[in-house]
């Protein structure tokens, strides 16, 4: 547990960072507001519409995309430690993982998944 | 002792989020309440000494996972849901007692069992490695099935969630309404007006 | 390398089919779809002379009399499901018949593995695997409502069930601390709480797919909702693999201790029946009549099941040959039938008997075989269930079974009547696709042999089941 | 140490309101949520059973979980698409089919 503390110290260290810093700042700075000063800052222009704005499903496929090649990499750290002691095998049972999954890819690519229009 | 409290206020952030999840109506904080439940039990699998676990949840779950529910609900903007009366309101309040037996067993099965003190694991060092050394000896065909369910799940996902079929094809593919009145020659207006 | 040959080689179908599907072009790509039929049924003919080989991978595959026995069955079965699919109309089915395809073989690859897993790592990866492909095959045709939803419904229960089958994993790999099934076999006897709590669990995740009586709700709702053909084949195949798989998890190695799964299976038994039957009495559309009737075939080998005996799971596994022909059968005249009167509901049936006595003839014999009269498979199939159940001592089950069989008697018949007695709507003959009617033939061909002479089969089924106890 | 018997109890309580979750709620997302909930229970409780073997199968079958999870979602996600994009609507009741 205690390889944790200094996890922990510095967890605690970021927190109080922040903290300390804003209670600073609020205890030693003017306050005088105004309806100008009080207004939404949104790139100088005033924000319109709802925030629900519906995204083209294209973001989504992408997405998808990414979690299951995201999938495919956390099976490569195992992979990488192993590799020497287990040899050409490893290699060639990874390659396989990496070639039907890459398959994958290319349908995507294929199908027109990766144009951004 | 230092253990134990902090199994504690980890576990009790992670029943928070999970009930907060269950309880709130809005979807995106339902996301986001998951997100720090899931986070909560990468931690937990820290101190279990399960160092490859908590970095996959992290980047699975909590990484890719999450990415694609809050994709999910940006494409679909579910907004005000939920609303109005609930037609099936005494069938679901059922689940309150029901939920509670449930758990109440649960806890008297696991908690009852005179659990021996629980030796640390492997070394967390070798920890990755021995998974590794599993995965490509006696775990080889579950591996290599996970490589055709993600190559199916890849195929079926852009079959289902594609606005229109054929992009590949600049002009293969006219709108929805020529699709279903290819299949069905007869009676496509409604459902071409349904879009 | 030989005990893995048939897993290589669906594996590797499904690569040439997807290959196939990237280099595809145009609109009507049904050719995929002959590749992969005629791969499908290489690999069956391949099964047939294979020979049980030693376990492998630290004995987590076992390529044992059983899992070879299954693997046939389900190649046969998703080659007459193919052939039954391969001239589907509509749109989605021309332009994207490689991707109905690879799903299709994807989930055949679970299902072979599934058959010889004996470790709980490969069982779940195996069941996921069998699973996942057929939720988005069920909402194929998207651009209709009701199909989605049906996907929606079934991918929900699913997931649910996946999820209570892990935790009950977790509890059985907190009792056993090893993922073998051999060693779960072993600590069975001790009755350790813990471990018998995660195998209910895990039955629970295994009657979702099944569908058992309290799990069976997607059932209808995506049989009604599928492309027919490919109903046909989900509503055999997959429950075959869940009970072989079964077999695997609660009889292999278990000894005496297969005992204490007779009230749970019973019990499910009784229920799966009584509701299964009563639940079609009422249908009108066709696909929902035997969507509902297929529960009650659930329960019925679950009785087989519940005899927890050496013949009781020889005799499921006869039923489950017999169950694959008869319903597929009936399934792919539903379809050939729906496809010319553009209606599923029991009224198109109406005097088939005069527009093309043929397929209502094959129609009776489905019908028949399901019911469990006389010299068709099904009654072959069921007097050897309740035999088995009866010789394990359950006549309470045996009584409750055949009193219901009556009932489903009543509900086929009556498809049988408004084919043979009603007058029919039009004199034309019902226009057939010739790869249909050759997937409606083999189903047919396969009730009566089995009907006539069901020994061999008897006698295999009998041989691969002894060596579980 | 942490008992054994804390981390079963957490993953317990977890699963419950995962599976609660699943019946008290109508938007098939919230619900889907809730069934991931309920799979990192199951998760957690392996890899506390694992922690006493010392052997590293417990956690294999974890990833494995985690893996095959990744691929549902994705598909499952998939389905959600699909069906608001018919219906407009994204509530378990309003979808006809689904009353069970």
């Amino acid at each position: 547990m205690s390889a944790y503390l200094p996890v922990l110290i510095f967890a605690v260290l970021i927190v109080a960072f922040g903290v300390v810093s804003l209670a600073v700042a609020r205890l030693a700075r003017p306050s005088r507001p105004d309806v100008v000063k009080l207004a939404n800052y949104e790139c100088g222009a005033e924000p319109i519409g709802p925030a629900w704005v519906r995204f083209p499903v294209g973001f989504y496929l992408v997405a998808l995309l990414f979690i299951i090649f995201d999938t495919l990499a956390v099976f490569l750290f195992p992979w990488a430690l192993v590799l020497k002691p287990l040899g050409l095998s490893a290699f060639w049972v990874m390659a396989a993982f990496i070639g039907i999954v890459g398959l994958g890819w290319i349908y995507a690519y294929r199908e027109g998944v990766l144009e951004w229009k | 002792m230092m253990a134990r409290a902090a199994f504690l206020v980890i576990a009790g952030i992670a029943v928070a989020a999970a009930l907060a999840l269950v309880l709130r109506r809005n979807t995106v904080h339902g996301a986001l309440f998951l997100v720090v439940n899931l986070g909560c039990v990468a931690a937990l699998y820290l101190m279990l000494g399960a160092i490859f676990l908590a970095a996959a949840q992290i980047i699975v779950y909590a990484g890719a996972i999450m990415v694609l529910f809050v994709f999910a609900i940006m494409v679909l903007i579910p907004g005000k849901e939920e609303t109005g009366p609930d037609p099936r309101r005494t069938w679901r309040l059922l689940a309150a007692p029901l939920g509670g037996a449930l758990l109440l067993e649960l806890i008297l099965l696991v908690v009852g069992r005179t659990a021996a003190p629980a030796p640390t694991g492997a070394a967390p060092s070798d920890n990755v490695a021995a998974i590794g050394r599993l995965l490509f000896t006696d775990y080889l065909l579950p591996f290599e099935l996970t490589s055709v369910l993600l190559l199916a799940a890849m195929v079926g996902v852009l079959l289902l969630a594609r606005s229109r079929e054929g992009s590949a094809e600049p002009q293969g593919a006219g709108p929805e309404a020529s699709v279903r009145g290819s299949a069905k020659p007869q009676g496509s207006e409604p459902e071409a007006s349904l879009r | 390398m030989i005990a893995f040959a048939l897993e290589i080689g669906v594996g590797a179908l499904m690569l040439l089919v997807f290959i196939a599907t990237l280099v595809a072009r145009g609109d009507d790509r049904r050719w995929v779809g002959w590749l992969a039929a005629a791969g499908t049924l290489a690999l069956t003919l391949l099964a047939l002379p294979l020979s049980p080989a030693p376990a492998q991978l630290g004995g987590a595959f076992v390529q044992d009399g059983l899992a070879l026995f299954a693997k046939r069955l389900f190649l046969a079965a998703t080659f007459i499901g193919l052939l039954g699919g391969l001239s589907l109309p509509g749109r989605p089915f021309l332009r994207r018949a490689g991707e109905y395809h690879i799903l299709v073989l994807a989930s055949l690859l679970g299902m072979l593995v599934l058959a010889s897993a004996r470790d709980l790592v490969l069982l779940f990866v195996a069941f996921e695997l069998m699973s996942i492909p057929l939720y988005i095959l069920a909402g194929f045709a998207k651009r209709e409502a009701g199909a989605v939803e049906a996907a929606l419904k079934f991918f929900l229960v699913g997931s649910v069930s996946s999820a209570v089958m892990a935790y009950g994993l977790s509890f059985v790999y907190g009792a056993v601390r090893t993922t073998s099934l051999a060693g779960v076999a072993k600590a069975m006897p001790d009755g350790d709480g813990l471990l018998i709590l995660g195998l209910l669990a895990v039955f629970g995740g295994f009657g979702f797919k099944i569908a058992a009586f309290p799990f069976h709700m997607w059932v209808p709702d995506t049989y009604e909702a599928a492309p027919t053909p490919f109903v046909a084949w989900l509503s055999v195949t997959p429950k075959a693999a869940g009970f072989v798989a079964l077999f695997r998890v609660y009889f292999e190695g278990m000894g005496t201790a297969v005992s204490f799964w007779v009230p749970v299976a019973a019990g499910l038994a009784t229920l799966t029946i009584v509701a299964g039957n009563l639940m079609a009495l009422p249908q009108q559309n066709a696909k929902r009549l035997l969507a509902y009737s297929g529960i009650a075939h659930i329960g019925y080998m679950l009785v087989g099941f519940a005899a927890t005996s050496a013949s009781g799971t020889a005799m499921v596994l006869f039923y489950l040959v017999a169950y694959v022909f008869g319903n597929m059968g009936a399934f792919l005249v539903v379809e050939a039938v729906a496809r010319s009167e553009g209606s599923e509901h029991l009224a198109a049936f109406r005097g088939l008997a005069q527009r093309s006595p043929l397929l209502a003839l094959a129609m009776l014999l489905f019908l028949l075989s399901l019911g469990g009269i006389p010299f068709v498979a099904g009654f072959w199939a069921k007097l050897y269930v309740f035999w088995a159940a009866a010789t394990a001592g359950l006549y309470w089950l045996v009584l409750l079974g055949a009193l219901l069989t009556v009932v489903a008697l009543f509900y086929y018949l009556i498809v049988a009547k408004r084919m043979y007695i009603e007058a029919p709507p039009a004199t034309t003959r019902v226009p057939l696709e010739p790869m249909l009617a050759l997937a409606v033939l083999l189903c047919a061909l396969g009730v009566v042999i089995l009907g006539v002479y069901p020994k061999p089969l008897v006698m295999a089924a009998l041989r691969v089941a002894a060596p579980l106890f | 140490m942490i008992p054994e018997s804390w981390y079963l109890a957490l993953s317990a309580v977890l699963f419950t309101i995962g599976v609660v979750g699943v019946v008290i709620r109508r938007n098939p997302l919230v619900i889907f949520m809730s069934i991931e909930l309920a799979l990192n229970a199951a998760n957690l409780a392996l890899v506390a059973f694992g922690q006493r073997t010392g052997s590293p199968d417990g956690q294999a079958l974890v990833f494995f979980v985690m893996a095959v999870a990744a691929a549902e979602v994705a598909v499952g996600l998939a389905i959600i698409v699909a069906i608001f994009r018919v219906r407009q609507r994204l509530s378990v009741d309003e979808l006809s089919m689904m009353r069970w």
